[in-house]
């Protein structure tokens, strides 16, 4: 890349279901502010503003045109960027291109969700609407209702996952006691982590194990919550990063490919040609194209720690495995080895992930943020013991096809 | 850590709402093919003529050879199970649509267990998802091989391939 | 095979449709209450000055913040910067409806405030001018919401 | 900037209302065409990014069934809820970051799909005007234009004269929508008024409509050994405050948007240096102010410009002699074909609205309510 950048400053609020206390612009502005305050800026020094959110959950359409002002936007160059369940790791990317590119030298990525907007749970309507076209189409073509529950409504929130995890386990072996370890890895990690929404302290698998199935092999204390909370990062370039950050985390790599859908649908109810949604080449290729560009050739030994896009516990297991950090198929055995726990050798969603704290357009920002937090050493009690040199924030989105893949390091390449 | 305690009691709301219904899109002829298909038991696939991909229900564009699928194939009505899924027993209210409830306009039937399962229909290169019918919960394996169920009276809609179900030995 | 060629419209169902409850904040909710006793409230910055209305919690120019000790009241009488006569007006589904008797939207600077709010107007649209003083007229019954301000009308 | 970036193949779709077309297939479209251009293969893309909304693509995620159409499959993608032009620049930063070397830029709109004016309603704030329920894009312009012509003593005949100039240019464009070729003043005069007094001839049509272009690093482009790139010289972005917070008389993001595109392309006389402008005026006094913003006018003297026949299509300096938005306006789109046309004038391809030899342009994308944001972007030929 032309010049090198880092992030220097991280926000974020507190997570909660319902944060009826503020209304989304003020949410917006406790990250932004909670960010600056951590760089020592002012908003004066930002020179260039990137920001995101998935406007069919919060009902309004651009709404950085209206939160541009408490995002300090006014008179700034501002870009708005949304791909989905991506949209933070695209928001974490685009700040760092817009300031790699030589064009700004800080810049500020903003990502938030308001879930609680919405008057459905967990912004149903919003959600539908991705495939709200195709659904009007098919039913004017006589799709029955009752497939339609089956390949809707039985997977409910869980949607395609619940088929992917099925997919991963039939080719690796996992089992369903192994995602309630995933799980439980999870709400326990967040008990650490004050700005997390399902914390569950001393969580053990067992009492995951005691929830409710919802379709074979999910169960509800598998599935992420829906939070209201946002986030941002400050990204400056060399100089200024080392003026102002003590340690800095620097940007070595960057990958967002995008895959054919992965949901048995493209546009107009088509079919798509991916037989397995849990082969995820997206990912393979985007972490190759990060990779390469930091300069990693073998990431089982030079990634240190891994903040990975789980809604489900499945997709730590699959992702883990895709990124490279454990051999096909094995991520499940590491991981009953508490190789990916908080003390582990490669401790992965130490923050508790999505499957804890699942603000959808910021989630994939905070995968960037709290790895950057772990390489910056300011985690506090959720800080890994071990020295992180380099790690590795990945994002998923779109209809399971989008990928955003950022390694971060404690030194410059 | 700013703003970590700094959570205030709810404040009040106002309202407002988003006609998503009011929308309107367009589509190609595909769909109207592949349902009139159903009304002759043919299950339509679209083919590329880049890389030979069968793709069903049929889609418009090949991504992998940035072309349009201009082929047509007709599937065999057997296929092989890739990926299966168990539901608990259907109550009321679990899985309501557009606010209707299934149990209440008898789509469903109270108890009974849903199996939705990934097909590969033979000669294509893509799943249909559907439900298995005819089939306990605990025989369905993946690589299982099942054949279409097809309604009693066909009348060239999607609803015509009511399922698919286990090929058993007479 | 035969294939065909062209396009088929899909309509939306119309029952379908996605509704929201905005959370207003602590200063909007003060303004909105404030309604109720016929005030109008607005927030100024302790930096700058800039006076908002409505009020809000941070500064678009300094960024600084703003609270509840910030809130200062307006008269309720401001001045005409502009106005629109609406001759149609959308019906929230995407159709233009033409409105039998047209109604006059205007943009005012309240007496001491610095942003523009835009307000239904009661006038003539003849005599209308900009730089004109104009007065909020208040709805007879107050609950505390926007329904509170029934329109501005030129002041005597 | 240390390196260059040019485009090297463009294409656009025949913007019309309700054209019959899916949406796929209007994207596809266009994109192929615009490889071809570049005479590459998709093979050869290293990024794509694209322009469009949810809310006015009517689905949530709008770019995700069009992944495969576009090209991206397997691509570094990306969508920016932009304008075009705003998406070229994002696309121009990842190429000087040097992160890749072919970049394929797509916006699109289907006005057809849901009433974009409604969707302008869904973007102002939802705890204020939003519950008043007056304001929509046109009504706020109104206002603007009622101000601006209050202030500097404009007339409506000066806003229909531009209306005429754009439409009349339209007309002798084969991929604008209203091609109105002896359209007069008071033809416009007379068109449905929607809001006093802006009325429907004064108001951008609403299209269908796609564009893409494909950006190259240097040298890659010597690689490819393009024929005729046009060189990005300078860009500017800039966002304004929200409506209420803002200056209505004046575009104080434009002109901080142009100064930085400017000082980056070294343009002092921007009257003088520039060849041909395309802009995009959703309304007809917005063509006036934004060519004051653009210091080719003193302030509220644009309409001089229009009667003197300065920006006519023969004139000194032409202003959108493609019809600009007035002629076609698909929303997200409208900024890339700003670019699409300039590139066209440059390489003197384009057909019937052609003004002479042009050796710099500027494109203007605009975005939001009385065009609160607002990128610039000056091409230069070889």
């Amino acid at each position: 890349m032309f010049r090198n950048c880092a992030i220097i400053g991280c926000g974020q609020t507190k997570h909660s279901s319902r944060r009826r206390d503020v209304s989304v612009a003020e949410l917006v502005g406790q990250a932004v502010d909670a960010a600056l305050l951590d760089a020592g800026i002012t908003m004066k020094d930002v020179g260039c503003v990137v920001s995101g959110n998935m406007q069919g959950f919060g009902g309004v359409a651009q709404p950085d045109l209206w939160i541009g002002d408490w995002m300090g936007i006014p008179g700034k160059p501002a870009i708005r960027i949304a791909t989905g369940g991506t949209t933070g790791g695209s928001v974490g990317q685009g700040a760092c291109y817009t300031v790699a590119s030589g064009m700004y030298d800080i810049s500020l990525g903003v990502a938030w969700e308001k879930h609680s907007d919405s008057k459905e749970a967990g912004a149903t309507t919003g959600l539908m609407h991705v495939g709200m076209g195709n659904l009007f189409h098919a039913l004017t073509y006589g799709l029955s209702l009752k497939n339609l529950i089956a390949t809707t409504a039985v997977g409910a929130a869980a949607g395609v996952a619940v088929y992917q995890a099925r997919f991963y386990m039939n080719r690796s072996g996992c089992r369903q006691e192994h995602l309630d370890m995933v799980a439980a890895k999870a709400r326990r990690n967040a008990a650490k982590n004050p700005y997390a929404h399902l914390q569950w302290p001393n969580c053990q698998p067992s009492d995951i194990a005691k929830t409710e199935l919802i379709a074979f092999p999910f169960r509800y204390g598998h599935v992420c919550p829906a939070s209201d909370g946002a986030s941002a990062i400050v990204v400056a370039e060399e100089k200024t990063a080392r003026k102002l950050c003590k340690q800095p985390a620097w940007f070595l790599g960057m990958g967002s490919y995008s895959d054919e859908e992965n949901q048995l649908q493209s546009e107009n109810y088509g079919g798509v040609g991916v037989i397995d949604p849990s082969e995820q080449m997206g990912c393979r290729v985007s972490a190759q194209k990060a990779y390469a560009m930091a300069g990693i050739t073998d990431p089982q030994k030079e990634i240190d720690l891994a903040e990975i896009y789980q809604p489900f516990p499945s997709q730590e297991l699959i992702f883990s495995e895709r990124l490279g950090l454990f051999d096909d198929g094995t991520a499940w055995r590491h991981m009953e080895k508490g190789e990916t726990d908080i003390n582990g050798r490669m401790p992965i969603s130490v923050s508790g992930g999505v499957n804890a704290t699942n603000a959808i357009g910021s989630s994939a920002l905070q995968r960037i943020l709290e790895a950057a937090l772990q390489v910056q050493g300011k985690a506090g009690e959720h800080q890994v013991p071990k020295k992180v040199r380099k790690a590795v924030a990945h994002g998923w989105g779109g209809v399971t096809n989008y990928i955003t893949v950022t390694v971060l390091g404690n030194s410059p390449r | 850590m700013p703003y970590l305690k700094d959570e205030r009691p709810a404040t009040m709301m106002v309202e407002g709402d988003w006609q998503v219904g009011a929308y309107r899109y367009k589509a190609p002829r595909l769909l109207e093919e592949f349902s009139a298909g159903m009304k002759e038991k043919k299950i339509i696939g679209s083919m590329c003529m880049g890389c030979g991909k069968v793709i069903t229900q049929p889609r418009n564009i090949c991504g992998r050879c940035h072309r349009r699928m201009e082929g047509r194939r007709v599937l065999s009505d057997w296929g092989t199970i890739t990926c299966f899924v168990t539901s608990p027993p259907v109550e009321k209210g679990r899985y309501k649509i557009f606010g209707m409830d299934p149990v209440d306009t008898g789509t469903l039937k109270l108890g009974e267990i849903l199996i939705p399962v990934f097909v590969r229909f033979d000669g294509s290169d893509s799943n249909i998802n559907c439900l298995l019918l005819n089939a306990k919960p605990e025989e369905v394996f993946i690589g299982m091989r099942v054949k279409a169920v097809w309604a009693k009276e066909l009348k060239g809609a999607m609803s015509d391939l009511e399922g698919v179900e286990p090929i058993r030995e007479k | 095979m035969e294939q065909k060629t062209g396009v088929i419209v899909v309509n939306g169902l119309p029952i379908v449709q996605a509704q929201f409850s905005w959370s207003v904040g602590s200063q909007m909710q003060s303004f909105l209450k404030a309604l109720a006793n016929k005030k109008f409230l607005a927030s100024k910055c302790p930096e700058c000055g800039y006076v908002y209305a409505p009020p809000r919690n941070t500064c678009h120019r300094c960024y600084k913040k703003m609270g509840e000790k910030d809130l200062v009241e307006l008269s309720g009488k401001g001045v005409l910067l502009g106005w629109t006569v609406a001759y149609v007006e959308l019906d929230g589904k995407g159709n233009f409806v033409d409105l039998k008797k047209p109604k006059i939207i205007g943009a005012l600077r309240l007496d001491g405030a610095n942003s523009t709010i835009f307000m239904p107007l009661e006038a003539d649209a003849r005599d209308l001018k900009a730089g004109m003083k104009m007065a909020l007229e208040w709805n007879s019954e107050t609950k505390g919401g926007w329904k509170d301000i029934n329109y501005f009308k030129p002041a005597r | 900037m240390d390196k260059r970036v040019a485009i090297i193949g463009c294409a656009q779709s025949h913007h019309q209302y309700d054209v019959q077309k899916t949406r796929e297939d209007l994207v596809f479209d266009v994109a192929k065409e615009a490889l071809a251009n570049a005479g590459i293969l998709r093979e050869e893309l290293g990024t794509v990014v694209t322009a469009s909304t949810d809310f006015l693509d009517g689905r949530t995620i709008s770019n995700v069934f069009l992944s495969m159409a576009v090209g991206a499959f397997l691509k570094d993608e990306s969508k920016v809820e932009e304008d075009g032009a705003t998406a070229l620049q994002y696309a121009l930063m990842k190429l000087l970051a040097g992160a890749y070397d072919v970049a394929l830029v797509e916006a699109h709109t289907v006005g057809w799909q849901f009433n974009p004016h409604q969707v302008s309603f869904y973007t102002i704030d939802p705890l204020v005007d939003r519950q008043v329920g007056l304001l929509n894009d046109i009504s706020a312009a109104a206002i603007q234009a009622r101000i601006y012509m209050d202030k500097y003593g404009v007339s409506q005949e000066d806003l229909a004269a531009v209306a005429v100039k754009n439409l009349s240019n339209a007309a002798s464009n084969p991929f604008a929508s209203r091609r109105l070729p002896d359209v007069s003043v008071s033809e416009v005069l007379k068109s449905k008024l929607y809001y006093e007094p802006l009325r429907e001839l004064m108001i951008s049509p609403v299209t269908d409509g796609c564009a893409v272009v494909i950006l190259a690093s240097e040298d890659k482009v010597r690689k490819l050994g393009c024929c005729c790139p046009v060189w990005i010289e300078g860009v500017g972005n800039c966002q304004d405050a929200y409506l209420r917070d803002r200056n209505l008389l004046g575009m104080d993001s434009l002109k901080k948007a142009s100064a930085s595109a400017f000082a980056m392309a070294g343009i002092q006389d921007p009257f003088n240096d520039l060849d041909v402008l395309e802009i995009s005026e959703r309304y007809a006094h917005e063509e006036l102010m934004i060519c004051e913003a653009l210091g080719l006018a003193r302030e509220g003297r644009g309409k001089e410009l229009v009667n003197k026949g300065v920006t006519s299509m023969c004139g000194e300096l032409p202003v959108n002699p493609s019809g600009g938005a007035l002629g076609a306006d698909p929303i997200c789109a409208t900024g890339l074909v700003r670019v699409v046309e300039c590139v066209k004038q440059i390489r003197g391809e384009a057909d019937g609205h052609q003004v002479g030899s042009v050796k710099r342009a500027l494109a203007h994308g605009q975005f939001g309510i009385c065009a609160q944001k607002n990128t610039v972007v000056i091409l230069g030929g070889e």
